[in-house]
């Protein structure tokens, strides 16, 4: 936990493109949600998209892990395009998300739904399963030891054996996240992470989105409505408006863009 | 209410019967004719020989496995346990047979159930009397090769079969197509399953295939509703047969005055100027005709029911006279069944003059070969319409044994030497 | 290859032989459908409203029809025996939400369904129960007998049934499209949480659906039992309508009856020219088959809402 | 918008004017128990003027949540229910009444989450809140056009399925269809959650107007302390179930703790939030 | 108080992850097992062998298996009954080809015929959900019915197409068939649905059972974190189909005895799918409280009048004892929607806070 924010902020200017979304237009039926998108995230950066309600953040994360196919445009990631993969394809690929209305498996305990992050890296067939003990106990303990790593680092050790369901929303959020970080990926998407918290909690959370970024080099999108948190986080910040992308560029330049005011800050922010 | 004060050395008659579900309005009045019968041996004499009879009801709503529950339940019960189970219903029939010779009850499927099984070498435990599906059959076509004119005559002709689609409704179809190559009639058959409401495309068909004569193996609302389609399509009444289980008072109603001229096959004789009716109507009814017939009687199933019971009690009396009068279990029984002689004499003596034929029984024919007759309904009521028709048994009694040695080897039975 | 050949091409010329005989096979499929359809508007109403796959709709229309033969059978005139029905089934209908659905808002659907199955036993039992077991005859004078247009019959009975049936469509899909409460309805069967919030009384628009449907039930009741007598069976046709709903999608009115006449005529074709080569009695998979396959193309059926599937 | 906020002088209510008036609702020490044995709440008590805005503050789980859906009876749906204390509405007892007895009453909530009915459309959603309504389709018409003029985006949407409309526009539905009860008290659960921020204030405006121009009062559930304390008038802290803290809006925003830990300007100016190095050592009021 | 893990600290991941980590548990199945296997063949009669506790174990690996398709992962299916005479035509079909075969063995593998079949007619799961499965699974019941009642060949060409369970012996003990004791198939399915219990609780908290639930909780984000949904779908049919098969095989062999099809029919569907419901969905334990429920309880409410000695005809105690069952259903339902299991937990709960009350 000790990577010098600084070095790892030099990292995000010099690395290198491991996602590009290029010329992305998706409609539905007669919407155009995205409108000819280009935009790029860098190894290591925290990328931000901005965005007034219904402008196509959301649609455009779902395009980038294969949820929605978009009608134009190819999106590299890794080096590798393609246009029409299956989602769970892409997770393997190396992309984890988390989602703007809660995705957990809401009859499973805390620490199953992190462990389910971890079953594209278990292997151990069905009947070494159903017999358990063994290689299949082997396994399950080592990445259970993982998850819990996760838990501890998340802070939610309290509520391993609770079932989702029941957990209050900004926990729900974050047991979220531990299950995107249980995927060891190269590339979190976040919607809305801290949506619906209260301040103390979205500090905790800019802390663990900063951490996973520095500790684990891990790149990051990230969806949010409170400025506050995309201006202190965010390397990079993209602007959506009606499907169009307005602005592209570093938090204080897109801020103190007109356009951007005008469709998304409103005249009284600061 | 009798039974209370002899109950230590009843007779056990469990009634299977089935009085709910989708097969009650046929399975009524066979309980009651059955019920009713047994009441009226109690009232006027007691029981048989002044041994008196237990007679307790099980319902099996024609399930199997709840019949197999009723079985279990009643296999032990009474004084010396069950002396014999009427399985009442082809399937449950199946199933009790596989336990019934382990727990020494003998079954008696009258009518139904598995027609090899009157081939007493093998099955030593079950009884089919008087007749099975096999005999209907035959009885059947040798109905309509009279109708036509000869057996000749059946050459060429086409004859149908609507058949429920289960165990009971395809009992008789490789007979029909044994027959069929021997006399050279062209059969065609049609399938309807369980529980048959919607059979529009079956008749469909027949329309299309136009068979000289159709046979039906139907069972419940499937009979109402192909007796209801051949009114409305327009299908001969007069040259639609139905087996004994489709020709009844419930079959034909719905239909009402659109079903006149439908036929049906039955192995006794229907009406209520019978002394043993007339009897049921004075110590059972207290001679309350309305009352009685608000429970069927008379009725062409509760007959049915009653003459099961005629049958059963006569072999009570037969294993009394090797045993004495004392209560009966399953070994006795059996015993009184494989030696039942019920002659003409006897049936007069019982008030049953007419209602039945006089049947024999032994050791390797378990079935009695009796004859069948048919009946008509005029469009308010059953008439019968023949006299008694042999079936060919030359046909059925190679097809019974060669069934029941395969079901012998399968098994790994042996089979009894009667001789 | 005569197989292939008595299977691929062999019907197809029956049908060009007897043409006039292919067309009275699609009548009697069409018959059948409109059948099937008037049961399947039941099932359809109840899950555009609350979501519901309802079971006992088969209960509910033996007993309607043991009802109505009861009183029939008591002396009443046939509008009163109708108008009693007609009260009886609203007042089960508002016994069921009493017992069953009020204490189980907001539970898994499946729970409901599986409620609805219970519900379907305890009608059963009741209504044979009150009437017994036998089979009634009920002749409420619909016209029965055939005519012939060219070569073709025509049975009056069906005429009727399709009448109703189109009738009751019109009418459900008017009340449903264009009324406060049908509106009320479907935002029911969406969510019943937002719509106890926004004020819509839960309970009385259950009454009203299973009013609805338990009217829908009656006249199934009275078709059927025209045909084939009342009697227990009648519980059963909830399998022939399942398929047609599925088809048609659960909660579409119109897709009821439109998937009605697809699979009545579907099976009865089918069965005609290519069951009976294949021993018969094929009509049961037959309509489940075909949805099936349909499915697989158009998850929610003909006409069904599309399946919003959003992260 | 903004112009309106100047409109409201700061001093409208003080708690010993609340506490004169008979409080529109108040909510007396309740205790609810989910599943029978999940105790949520333990002892809440609350009052609201007539025509005052409440701000409901807490952490995640504290049961602002719960506290709004006892409220308004959406308990029982969720296996809760109140097992203490009285809620009463307009001197009404009102926690045996049906969420419809509520609505027609007055008070309706607009859920956490949206809630919208997915397969309406926009329209339709809007009209389902004026079900209890019987004055006219031209009235609920002409409320129906307000609405729209308070959310334009809705219009142009109105014929969309709600459940394909974005997350923002679903959250102007669910507050749209709450208004067209005509209600006299709203209770809205985290209104801001997952909107821009342009719209955030458009809709608090919006609440503000609402009680402004038509009287409603309004109880407020949000996470949004900074927001939720500049236009509300009196607030209460809700922690693990019960009330921490009460008092007016300006005293609260006052308050060092809640400067520390709801609004993240302890000890003066914001800090970004890249530098909380640490994780937060927690300071409790209770527990 | 009485039921605590208070004390009880695990020290390793391992301990943790035992199937019942808490002492109190342990025991309680250990007891359970010693008297199903000491107590119960010893004491029972052969009706209550016969009719209550064969046929409610073997539901228990029906329930079982349809609680993996339905109850873990959110397949809903009324197809048990046809996967159900799959196993019972398999098994029939391989005891009488190979009558050497023994029997368990014949069991398992029929097993394998219902799973093969259950993954064919799991394809539309990929594309069709919830009721609209639940509808298109009826195709596999009614389509497989006909089918074994067309194809002569299945029954070996019996006459009325009835099949019938020829004796078997294991180790020179009847086990099915004429002549087998009622206390030899009790425990020979007690020791199958024991061994099947265990396995498949190891399947639901592995790998292979926590892809189920994510795809039964949330289909498309088990997708977007990388789940194959077209595996684990079928692999759930294949494993639930692989259950009701070997319980069919049970059902018709060890149970009835002979049988045709219409003991397969959709009711049998029904009757399984009551069993996880009123149980408990997806819970292992559920299954097993449910199909002794389900089981039971008609025998009992059958018997009651006749055991009390209240005097009603057997048709109106029939009605009675419908109306009894669906009630019962709706109440249990009522009390408790999540089913036994659920019940039985929150029991564990209240033992636990005892004597307070939360
Ligand atoms: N249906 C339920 N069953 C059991 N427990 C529940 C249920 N709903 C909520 N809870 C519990 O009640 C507590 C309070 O929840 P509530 O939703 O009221 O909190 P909240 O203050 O609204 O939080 P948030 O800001 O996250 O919305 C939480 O601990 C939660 O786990
Ligand atoms: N599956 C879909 N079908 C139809 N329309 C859709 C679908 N998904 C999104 N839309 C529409 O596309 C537009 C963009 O939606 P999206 O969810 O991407 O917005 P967003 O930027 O994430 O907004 P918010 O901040 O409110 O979440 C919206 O108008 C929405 O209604
Ligand atoms: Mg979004
Ligand atoms: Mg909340």
């Amino acid at each position: 936990m000790r990577a010098p924010a600084t070095e790892a902020a030099n990292a995000t200017e010099t690395g290198k493109t491991v996602l590009s979304a290029e010329n992305i237009s998706l409609t539905f039926g007669g919407l155009k949600a995205l409108r000819d998108v280009s935009f790029d995230v860098k190894k290591g950066e925290i990328r931000a998209i901005i965005g007034p309600n219904g402008a196509g953040k959301t649609s455009m994360l779902n395009c980038i892990n294969g949820f929605y196919h978009p009608q134009e445009g190819t999106i590299t990631f890794k080096g590798v395009a393609r246009r029409r993969a299956r989602p769970d394809r892409i997770a393997r690929q190396g992309i984890a998300r988390t989602f703007q209305n809660v995705a957990l498996f809401k009859g499973m305990s805390t620490l199953d739904n992190i462990m389910t992050g971890r079953l594209t890296k278990m292997h151990t067939n069905f009947l070494l399963q159903a017999i358990y003990w063994g290689p299949n106990q082997r396994e399950e303990i080592a990445h259970r030891e993982v998850c819990e790593r996760i838990i501890d680092f998340l802070e939610i050790e309290h509520i391993r054996n609770t079932p989702v369901g029941r957990l209050p929303y900004g926990l729900q959020k974050r047991v979220e996240l531990a299950r995107a970080l249980a995927m060891e990926p190269d590339l979190l998407l976040l919607d809305e992470p801290m949506a619906g918290m209260n301040l103390e909690e979205k500090q905790d959370m800019c802390r663990f989105i900063l951490d996973t970024n520095h500790q684990l080099g891990t790149t990051i999108v990230l969806i949010e409505h409170d400025m506050g948190v995309v201006m202190d986080l965010s390397d990079r910040v993209a602007v959506l408006d009606y499907g169009n992308l307005i602005a592209d560029g570093r938090p204080d330049d897109v801020q103190s863009d007109q356009r951007v005011i005008d469709a998304y800050l409103g005249v009284s922010h600061q | 209410p009798q039974k209370a004060a002899a109950e230590e050395d009843a007779i056990f008659l469990p009634l299977t019967v089935y009085r709910t579900g989708a097969y009650a309005p046929n399975g009524i009045p066979f309980a009651n004719g059955s019920r009713d019968f047994l009441q009226m041996l109690m009232a006027r004499d007691g029981g048989i020989n002044g041994v008196p009879l237990e007679f307790p009801e099980c319902e099996t709503r024609y399930d199997t496995a709840m019949g197999v529950e009723c079985y279990e339940r009643y296999k032990d019960g009474g004084a010396k346990g069950a002396a014999v189970f009427a399985p009442l219903s082809t399937g449950i029939t199946y199933a009790i047979m596989e336990l019934a010779p382990d727990d020494g009850i003998p079954i008696h499927s009258m009518g139904y159930g598995r027609a090899a099984a009157s081939y007493g070498k093998v099955f030593d435990w079950t009884f089919t009397f008087p007749t099975t599906y096999w005999a209907q059959a035959t009885a059947f076509i040798r109905y309509i090769a009279q109708e036509e004119g000869g057996k000749e005559a059946l050459e060429g002709k086409k004859i149908g079969l609507i058949y429920h689609n289960s165990a009971y409704g395809r009992e008789p179809i490789p007979t029909l197509e044994r027959l069929s190559e021997d006399l050279g009639f062209e059969f065609v058959s049609y399938a309807v399953d369980h529980p048959g409401q919607e059979q529009s495309a079956t008749w469909l068909s027949i329309r299309r295939d136009r068979p000289d004569w159709l046979m039906m193996w139907g069972w419940g609302v499937m009979n109402q509703v192909a007796i209801s389609e051949a009114a409305r399509t327009g299908f001969p009444m007069d040259r639609f047969l139905g087996v004994w289980w489709s020709g009844s008072e419930p079959d034909v109603r719905p239909a009402g005055p659109d079903a006149a001229g439908y036929k049906a096959g039955n192995f006794h004789s229907i009406g209520t100027e019978f002394g043993v009716l007339q009897d049921i109507l004075e110590y059972v009814y207290d001679g309350d005709e309305d009352a009685a017939r608000e429970n069927n009687w008379g009725e062409v199933l509760y007959n049915r029911g009653l003459v099961n019971y005629i049958y059963l009690t006569e072999a009570i009396r037969t294993a009394m006279e090797e045993y004495g009068n004392v209560t009966l279990g399953g070994e006795e029984m059996r015993w009184g069944m494989e030696n039942l002689n019920i002659t003409a004499e006897r049936i007069a003596e019982i008030g049953a003059e007419g209602l039945f034929e006089p049947i024999q029984i032994t050791c390797e024919d378990h079935e009695g070969r009796g004859p069948v007759i048919i009946q008509q309904w005029d469009g308010e009521n059953w008439e019968r319409m023949t006299d008694w028709i042999d079936p060919m048994h030359d046909v059925v009694w190679p097809m019974y044994e060669e069934s029941a040695l395969a079901y012998a080897e399968e098994h790994g039975l042996e089979v009894r030497d009667c001789d | 290859m005569q197989v292939l050949f008595d299977f691929l091409i062999g019907p197809f010329f029956q049908i060009f032989e007897a043409p006039i005989f292919f067309v009275e096979v699609v009548i009697g499929g069409m018959a059948a459908g409109i059948m099937y359809a008037l049961v399947a508007i039941g099932f359809a109403v109840i899950f555009k409203a609350s979501g519901i796959v309802n079971f006992a709709q088969g209960a509910m229309v033996l007993f309607a029809g043991l009802t109505l033969v009861g009183f029939l059978q008591m002396g009443a005139p046939l509008w009163l025996a109708l108008i009693a029905t007609v009260v009886v089934m609203v007042a089960l209908a508002y016994a069921v939400e009493r017992v069953v659905l009020g204490p189980l808002v907001n539970q898994p659907l499946i729970v409901l369904f599986m409620a609805t199955i219970g519900l379907s036993f305890v009608i059963e039992g009741f209504g044979e129960l009150a009437w017994g077991s036998d089979v009634h005859r009920l002749d409420v004078g619909l016209p029965r007998g055939s005519f012939f247009v060219g070569d073709i019959m025509i049975d009056r009975f069906h005429l009727v049934a399709a009448g109703s049936a189109g009738a009751l469509v019109v009418a459900i899909v008017l009340f449903m499209q264009y009324t406060k409460f049908g509106r009320a309805l479907r935002a029911v069967a969406d969510d019943h949480q937002a719509a106890l919030s926004v004020g819509i009384p839960l309970r009385m628009i259950w009454v009203i659906t299973w009013s609805i449907a338990g009217v829908i039930a009656l006249v199934a009741g009275v078709m059927w039992g025209t045909q084939a007598g009342i009697q227990f069976s009648l519980v059963l046709i909830a399998f022939k309508a399942l398929p047609v709903l599925i088809l048609g999608g659960f909660n579409s009115i119109t897709g009821a009856i439109v998937a009605g006449l697809i699979i009545g005529v579907g099976e009865t074709v089918f069965e005609v020219y290519w069951g009976q080569m294949m021993g018969g009695a094929t009509e049961n998979w037959f309509a489940y088959v075909v949805a099936m396959i349909f499915l697989f193309f158009r998850p929610q059926g003909l006409f069904g809402e599309r399946i919003i599937e959003r992260v | 918008m903004s112009v309106q906020r100047e409109a409201r002088p700061d001093e409208a209510n003080t708690p010993t004017v609340e506490a004169e008036k008979a409080p529109l609702l108040s909510v007396n020490s309740i205790e609810v128990i989910y599943d029978h044995v999940i105790l949520v709440l333990k002892g809440v008590s609350l009052t609201v003027g007539e025509g005052g805005i409440v701000a409901l503050l807490g952490g995640n789980g504290a049961g602002k949540t719960t506290t709004l859906k006892a409220i308004s009876n959406l308990l029982k749906a969720e296996r809760g229910e109140v097992t203490k204390g009285t809620i009463v509405f307009d001197g009404e007892q009102v926690q045996d009444l049906t969420p419809n007895d509520l609505v027609r009453r007055g008070v309706i909530q607009v859920m956490e989450g949206r809630h919208c009915f997915e397969h309406l459309s926009v329209e339709e959603n809007l009209l389902t809140g004026a079900f209890t309504r019987s004055d006219g389709a031209a009235e609920i018409r002409a409320d129906l056009e307000r609405v729209y003029a308070y959310f334009p985006r809705l219009k142009d949407r109105r014929d969309a399925q709600a459940g394909y409309t974005s997350g923002g526009e679903q959250q102007m539905t669910a507050i749209g269809r709450a208004l067209m009860s005509r209600p006299r008290m709203m209770l809205l659960d985290e209104p801001s959650m997952g909107l821009a921020p342009q719209l955030v204030e458009e809709i608090f405006d919006i609440v503000r107007q609402l009680n402004d121009k038509e009287g409603v009062s309004i109880l407020l559930a949000e996470q949004n302390t900074n927001m939720a304390l500049k236009f509300a008038n009196f607030g209460y802290i809700l922690e693990n179930g019960r009330v921490v803290l009460d008092g007016e809006a300006s005293a609260l925003r006052d308050n060092d703790d809640v400067k520390e830990f709801y609004l993240g300007i302890g000890g003066g100016e914001r800090r970004s939030f890249r530098e909380f190095k640490s994780y937060r050592r927690r300071k409790r009021w209770l527990s | 108080m009485f039921y605590r893990e208070a004390g009880q600290f695990k020290t390793s991941y391992a301990a943790d992850q035992a199937i019942f980590p808490i002492l109190q548990d342990r025991l309680f199945v250990i007891a359970v097992l010693a008297v199903a296997y000491l107590v119960i063949p010893f004491i029972s009669t052969p009706y209550f062998l016969v009719t209550i506790m064969i046929p409610s174990l073997i539901f228990c690996i029906a329930a079982l298996g349809l609680n993996v398709l339905t109850g873990y992962a959110g397949q809903l299916s009324l197809g048990t009954g046809g996967f159900m005479a799959v196993g019972a035509y398999a098994t029939f079909k391989m005891t009488t080809m190979f009558p050497e075969l023994n029997i368990v063995i014949v069991f398992l593998l029929s097993g394998v015929f219902a799973a093969a079949v259950g993954v064919l007619f799991g394809l539309p799961s990929l594309r069709i959900k919830g009721f609209y499965l639940a509808v298109a699974t009826l195709a596999a019941q009614f389509f497989l019915i006909w089918l074994f009642n067309r194809v002569g060949w299945f029954s070996n060409y019996d006459p009325s197409g009835t099949i019938s369970m020829p004796p078997r012996d294991v180790f020179g003990i009847r086990v099915v068939g004429s002549g087998a004791a009622p206390e030899v198939r009790y425990l020979m399915v007690l020791t199958l649905v024991v061994v099947f219990c265990l396995l498949v609780k190891n399947l639901v908290r592995s790998r292979m059972g926590r892809t189920w639930m994510a795809v039964r909780d949330m289909d498309i984000a088990a997708e977007i974190i990388g789940i194959r949904l077209m595996w684990a779908k079928l692999s759930a049919f294949a494993i639930s189909s692989y259950l009701c098969g070997v319980a069919g095989g049970l059902y018709f062999a060890v149970y009835l005895r002979t049988v045709e099809t219409i003991a397969f029919d959709v009711v049998l569907s029904f009757v399984v799918l009551f069993m996880i419901i009123v149980g408990g969905l997806g819970s292992v334990l559920g299954s097993i409280l449910g199909a002794f429920f389900i089981t039971a309880i008609p025998v009992i409410l059958t018997r009651a009048p006749h055991d009390l000695g209240i005097p009603i005809s057997v048709d109106m105690a029939q009605h009675l004892e419908v109306i009894i069952f669906g009630s019962l259903i709706i109440f249990f339902l009522i009390v408790e929607p999540h089913g036994l299991a659920r019940l039985w937990q929150i029991a564990k709960e209240k033992l636990r806070r005892w004597p307070f009350p939360y």
